[in-house]
């Protein structure tokens, strides 16, 4: 098929639409509103609902509705609107429910501006609401892989029955690449008979609950979204590495900055430096495996994120203290500009001299 | 081969779609392309712009923040973006709107009155496509025929009596930019 | 008739019309050239026939105009 | 013999956990009670609040949800979107629906969401231990307004059948109470109608029903039902606050 | 000379950054205007929302706050219980105060809280780039609704100052217009009402005023003065919807 | 003076009044809801304000406007209701607003219940809400600490003009013990020339804000942010050492759970065993240092939480791979009982054998 | 008058006391032991004068009352 | 010295102001001591208790979770709460409301018929303080002074009028528990 070229918030319509999903509530927001107003437009084609709720935080719980109901939904959002779904994700996770969450991070903190940013990394994968629950996370670098993780999103979810996040910043939303999107090979939702439908003749009853008023039960609960949080763990974490074999200096990013830590890498090597790339595909869960495997022969690491630092907690932990982590950062919706990078991996790489 | 193109101008004059149009044009040559615009409550004050990356290697950023070309459709977006063209680079100005001259002495810069050039060819709105028409003469990004391909793509079908315009805007633009390096190498 | 001074900040306006819509009078015009904005900026031709009456500087939302009136000693 | 009262079969052989005299009860059962004479049994939706009858998700023999607090409207949206053809309603205290969840119901009001709200209006947050409700009447004494509430501060109770009926995507807004028998039937009438219209698809419905907090109110059960009739109801009217046209007689 | 109109001193002197033709614009005026003729320079303290109209924070010369989207009036209630001797105002779109502020207008009013909401209905969420918002006509295109605002799938427009006005709190609640200058001069009485109102402790007050967007409505500016008189008025009637007693006159 | 007997709840309003706070806007949530009670009816008598909003979202948003109008001011809530102010929180903590917020954990996700957790630990320390900010923390574990620790929380807020969180879980929320109160010496807040309180003739404007809507803006916004954040880093850590010195096995707890290690430190002794307990009292800025120092001699670290496992990841980051960090949770309102988390001790101690 | 039988589920019953307020014949009395749950449980005294009307029943907010009529035939 | 005590019963049996009382008396006597109540919608159901710690050492956790003493209100509390009882702990049921008998026989068992009491001494509130005397004479965990002194503290102005009846039930239960010994003892 031919290569259209998109918008990202687009992609993520579109992506949703081709994995099945045929409801979307949500709040309008910079700098995701396209994927609304493309989901407004498609979903009546497709038989499907966009829905405006009053807020984010209705849009939250009228996905708990819907999901709960047994259907392929989604919101979408960004900034002070993600942080008014927390209760509302909470819930969700609680409740076990399946659905997609789009983060479109922008710069903060409070109404800060609409830039792209990472600054909202640690609410998505430590958790912003309230208890032991984690979202899955996933972190497109390009137009064409935001169409592919959409479907891998609700595949997810469904798998799980969690809700999972997919976590971009202003600048893949809004920028067109082509993409290939495939035979339309709409996929069909796997069956649900916990979901609450009406109760079928002889049937149990359905209950969508979070509620475990005995703590027993309560941690009984908790014990078992952890065993399930274990397997994910296990089973599920996502990387690209690149050029990183005979690498002793390794780049960690996700998302846009890894795109540009990605040429940052290539003018290393031009100048005969052995550096290479890791680019979190799940930032939950966080792909610790490949970070244990390659410390062993990495000198150091440098973390490079569009925020103060918070994805360099994780690579921290997976690093245990056997080598340095460093961090480059730019914040408040500016992004790393590529030479900078390459001047801090020269610095260091040159043990700090620059 | 590289470019990263600024387009700057006013809200309606066609500054995102041209972009788009040339994007487009990149994907059809199988390059590497990315287009990304402004977006938000700057664009309330009536300015607009975005920036096109085209390449034979995948794009790391798509922004454009050190551009090659800076197309500048009035004077505010001049002010703005000329010290940022990297050197060497080229700034294509709507002299028709822009009533100032660059500072930039180690850039190309062409001056065209595309605003008067459009009213000319009996559509205001096609200025963007005179300059456009220049760009690609004077960079050779893409093609005149992939630009023109991608018109019949980006147009929806019932605009499409607008394309032999578009079309002579494009030529009018190379002709002016054939002049002009004539001029330089005469 | 009073004497009136209608004063435009050119550099402010951009060129909506409001202003020349609801002039009693319709003496305000839109200028052929365009101000640093890019808008083609409101102006009026006969200040002589103004009243003073303000309603183009109350409708403008940009505050462009300002209306001053000679005042009248009365008696 | 014929059973002239017994168990509807909507509302499970469960004993509840409400307080002595506590009217949640009753209205349970009368929601129950419509849902088994509609033969809704197998299309009905519920969605619990937070608040003391959060349990009615184990009461009720139907599927059920549990929303968080306020937003029952929100979710009860959700599932009616994806299934239009079942029976969704809400049950929410007035602290769920008419403080924290206000805009989620002024909303779905306001769509002309086809839901029913089932609107406890006890003048207290019972659950949390008898703190002030939007409902609270002046002068009443809560757990957060020890000396009474008072306008200047604390602001005035709201009247939630008034502030929906002018939206126009309302379609049946009910006040009744259960004090008594007469009033027991009243409001087993009006959820009846509620859901009609409901699944007639006119738009939004909503029952408020007036119901006793012995517990909160520090009164004994039939002195709450007392107060109910006399403090309540003169500030509260019951009535009709909006009927669709057809539905008017 | 004497000015028979200049900008007034509660008005910095930047220019603005709406669009041409945008009528925010006069609607600050007119605030900077009361204040001044009020004198209350040193004592008014404003409430900016999220929405096109954010940087009045800028534009006021006076002390300012930016709250969070639909917050303002809960931003407000902290500011005017700290400072109870202050005109306290917020100025929120329709997206802001109508549909993610409902539970903080609502209760603001309920509460009969003494501030003042100036509320600007363009009937779509300008700032954001033109979606329907809870006050977007029927039919009304915009892109959220690209085929027209249909009431069964996105329910039906909200009356705020109807909504309103049965909450025993809210003491004065006027919609007004500025599509003229008549208009404009009554949009500039209610708000100096309101603001009266206020300052005398009678309770929550709001005026409604319908604004116009052409950029979002796709219209000239005069076009889109004409729309908002020819279509926003008849389903938003312009008037007083409440005004306590003693400044019925 | 004498003892009374508080409730750890009641401990929060007076400690609160005490440190001067005039001002309580809140909405009612178990298991903190003493403190409303007794704020309603305290609060009149020393001139205040207890205001019940309609929303945790308005109260959040009723204090943003207090604390900007120069205020002392708080909050409380819990689980769900502190999820529902994460917007509200990264406002404050991005206009720089001073102000406390109770945050009693109960039981989560989603409903969860009412019993005491400490499951929001991640939630209140690395930002539930958007962008790049901190709430100082702080982690009574006694109803006397309580009393004390409020009057440092308004002293420490507005000295860093910094929301701050004092965390706590339901049963030291409902747990009466004696408390010495002290004089009655009412704090006087500072001066606030940054309080927008009216424009005093030829003063400057006074703006209460959070959006900086040029990135270049925004991003000298957060650095400076991060600045405060790094002094606070440096001068607030606070913790409690119990029997550490010549420990070679340390347990790390707070709130709750340190006063059950303490005595499970105490069972260990008794044994012979050199086992020792620091308890963080701030638990953001994270006492690092104390953990940096004692890691040089400890051999081993047993977290314990009432959790699935969160503070230890700031051990852990702390510690950085120099010592095996072992953890031990109850979760979903269960308490860990003395007797069985002295035999993770002793199984731990003895090299893992029970 | 028809044959009525009414059955109070005793352990269900709070000693709340709202049947017995509504009783048109005060038929209900509250026992003087207590049940499982600690409250003292309505009892019908003399069944024999029940109308069968079940107003105690729908205003029981326990579900403790059921009530059935013989059917009489009619004609 | 350490007493872990759970009083358990149905609301309105004063189980929760009998512990604070308990509690008072300890701090009065400088001893270490902590309250907590059970809280939440379980209170709906009607049942409420609380724990109380008094001991020479600091307090670690305060929940009840092992109750050296156990008071039994009601029949559920004591079905519930018997099995948590520590061995060689004490229990000490309410006879009037529970007509069963514990299952445990490594502990010591008290049955007062503590509300048929109360009603003897004319005031039916006073059951829990009967019983309440007979835990200070079997456990000296603190003195009927305390208890009495505290009463003051505990009891607003108003409502000292209370104290004679109290002090009477609290002497009533020590009597019985003497009794009781004597005859353990004999
Ligand atoms: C977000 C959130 N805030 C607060 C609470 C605590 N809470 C539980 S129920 C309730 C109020 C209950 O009052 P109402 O809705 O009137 O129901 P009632 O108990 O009176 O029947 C509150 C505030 C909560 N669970 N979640
Ligand atoms: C919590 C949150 N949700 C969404 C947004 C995005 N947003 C900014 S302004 C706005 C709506 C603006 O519409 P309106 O209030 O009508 O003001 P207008 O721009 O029309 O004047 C929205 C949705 C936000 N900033 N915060
Ligand atoms: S003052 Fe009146 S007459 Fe003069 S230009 Fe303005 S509107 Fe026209
Ligand atoms: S109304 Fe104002 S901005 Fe508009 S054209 Fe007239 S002067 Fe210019
Ligand atoms: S507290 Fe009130 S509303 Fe709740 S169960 Fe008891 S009586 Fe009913
Ligand atoms: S988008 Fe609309 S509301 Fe916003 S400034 Fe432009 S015209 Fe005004
Ligand atoms: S059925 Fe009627 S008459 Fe018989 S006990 Fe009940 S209320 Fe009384
Ligand atoms: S109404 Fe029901 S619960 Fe109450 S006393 Fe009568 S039978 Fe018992
Ligand atoms: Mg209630
Ligand atoms: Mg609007």
């Amino acid at each position: 098929m031919a290569k259209v070229l998109m918008k990202g918030n687009e992609a993520l319509g579109e992506g949703a639409v081709r994995a099945g999903c045929r409801y979307f509530f949500g709040y309008p927001i910079t700098p995701q509103s396209e994927l609304p107003h493309y989901l407004a437009k498609r979903m009546p084609e497709v038989g499907g609902l966009y829905l405006q709720s009053e807020s984010e935080t209705a849009a939250a719980n009228m996905v708990f509705g819907a999901a709960g109901a047994g259907a392929r939904v989604m919101t979408s959002s960004s900034g002070p609107g993600i942080s008014l779904m927390q209760e509302g994700i909470s819930y969700i996770a609680g409740a076990e429910l399946p659905c997609v969450i789009v983060n479109m991070i922008r710069g903060g903190p409070g109404l800060g501006n609409i830039a792209p940013a990472q600054s909202d990394y640690f609410q998505a994968v430590k958790g912003g609401g309230h208890g032991d629950y984690r979202l899955i996370c996933l972190a497109p670098a390009s137009v064409q892989e935001i169409i592919d993780l959409m479907q891998d999103a609700f595949d997810l979810a469904d798998k799980y029955r969690n809700p999972v996040m997919l976590l971009a910043d202003g600048v893949l939303g809004q920028m067109m690449e082509p993409v290939e999107l495939g035979e339309e090979k709409i996929a069909e939702a796997p069956e649900k008979p916990w979901a609450a439908t009406g109760r079928k003749k002889g049937g149990p009853k359905r209950l969508i609950n979070s509620l475990y008023i005995v703590p027993e039960e309560c941690e009984k609960h908790n014990i078992k979204l952890a065993q399930k949080y274990d397997t994910i763990r296990r089973n599920e974490q996502r990387w690209e590495e690149y050029r990183v074999d005979d690498a002793t200096m390794i780049l960690v990013a996700f998302g846009t900055c890894a795109r540009i830590c990605k040429a940052v890498v290539d003018s290393a090597r031009n100048e005969g430096m052995a550096v290479g790339l890791i680019r979190p595909i799940t930032v939950w869960p966080y792909p610790t495996d490949v970070i244990t495997r390659v410390r062993e022969k990495a000198e150091q690491f440098l973390v490079v994120e569009m925020n103060m630092g918070q994805m360099i907690e994780d690579v921290k932990l997976a690093v245990e203290g056997m080598r340095p982590v460093h961090f480059y950062g730019r914040s408040g919706g500016m992004m790393p500009v590529a030479r900078d990078v390459f001047g801090e991996v020269k610095k260091l790489y040159n043990g700090g001299a620059a | 081969m590289f470019e990263g193109i600024l387009i700057a101008g006013f809200g309606g004059q066609g500054v995102l779609s041209t972009g788009q149009l040339l994007a487009y044009a990149g994907m059809m040559e199988d390059k590497h392309v990315a287009w990304i615009p402004s977006y938000g409550p700057e664009m309330r004050g009536g300015t607009a712009n975005c920036g096109i990356t085209i390449s034979d290697q995948p794009i790391s950023s798509p922004v454009v923040s050190e551009p090659t070309v800076l197309i500048a459709m009035n004077r505010p977006s001049l002010e703005k973006f000329e010290p940022a063209v990297v050197p060497g680079g080229l700034i294509l100005v709507n002299s028709s709107l822009i009533n100032i001259k660059t500072k930039r002495t180690d850039v190309r810069t062409v001056y065209m009155p595309a605003n008067d050039l459009a009213e000319e060819l009996g559509n205001s709105k096609v200025a963007n496509n005179i300059i456009l028409g220049a760009l690609l003469e004077l960079t050779g990004v893409v093609s005149a025929d992939a630009v023109l391909e991608s018109l019949k793509k980006v147009l929806p079908p019932k605009r499409h009596n607008l394309i032999p315009v578009n079309a002579e805007a494009l030529e009018k633009g190379r002709e002016l930019a054939c002049k002009f390096k004539e001029k330089k190498s005469s | 008739m009073a004497q009136v001074q209608i004063t435009f900040r050119e550099d402010r306006c951009k060129g909506c019309q409001l202003c020349a819509a609801v002039c009693p009078k319709k003496l305000i015009k839109m200028a052929d050239h365009i101000n640093v904005m890019g808008f083609h900026p409101a102006t009026v031709e006969e200040q002589e026939k103004c009243t003073g009456c303000a309603l183009c500087a109350r409708m403008c939302p940009d505050l462009v105009i300002e209306v001053a009136k000679e005042e009248r000693k009365v008696g | 013999m014929k059973k002239v009262f017994t168990r509807p079969k909507a509302l499970a052989d469960i004993p509840f956990h409400y307080c002595p005299g506590c009217t949640h009860g009753i209205v349970h059962r009368l929601v129950a009670e419509v849902i088994d004479e509609m033969g809704m049994y197998e299309r009905a939706l519920g969605v619990a609040p937070v608040g003391c009858s959060v349990f009615i998700y184990n009461y009720l023999d139907i599927d059920m949800y549990q929303a968080a607090h306020g937003r029952a409207p929100a979710v009860g949206t959700g599932i009616k979107r994806v299934l239009p053809d079942r029976l969704v309603f809400t049950y929410q205290g007035d602290g769920d629906a008419a403080a924290i969840g206000t805009g989620e119901l002024v909303h779905a009001a306001a769509r002309g969401e086809k839901i029913t709200v089932i609107f406890i209006n006890n003048a207290v947050y019972a659950m949390t231990g008898g703190q002030m409700a939007p409902t609270t009447l002046l002068g009443q004494k809560t757990t957060t307004t020890p000396f009474g509430r008072e306008g200047e501060i604390n602001g005035l109770p709201v009247k939630v059948c008034e502030m929906l009926a002018p939206l126009d995507g309302s379609a049946y807004l009910a006040r009744v109470s259960v004090h008594n028998p007469k009033n027991v039937n009243a409001a087993k009438k009006a959820i009846r109608k509620a859901f009609e219209v409901q699944m007639r698809g006119d738009g939004f419905t909503m029952v408020e029903v007036l119901s006793s907090c012995p517990t909160n109110w520090g009164l004994s059960p039939l002195e709450a039902l007392k107060w109910l009739e006399e403090k309540m109801i003169p500030y509260y009217p019951l009535g009709e606050y909006k009927t669709p046209a057809e539905v008017n007689g």
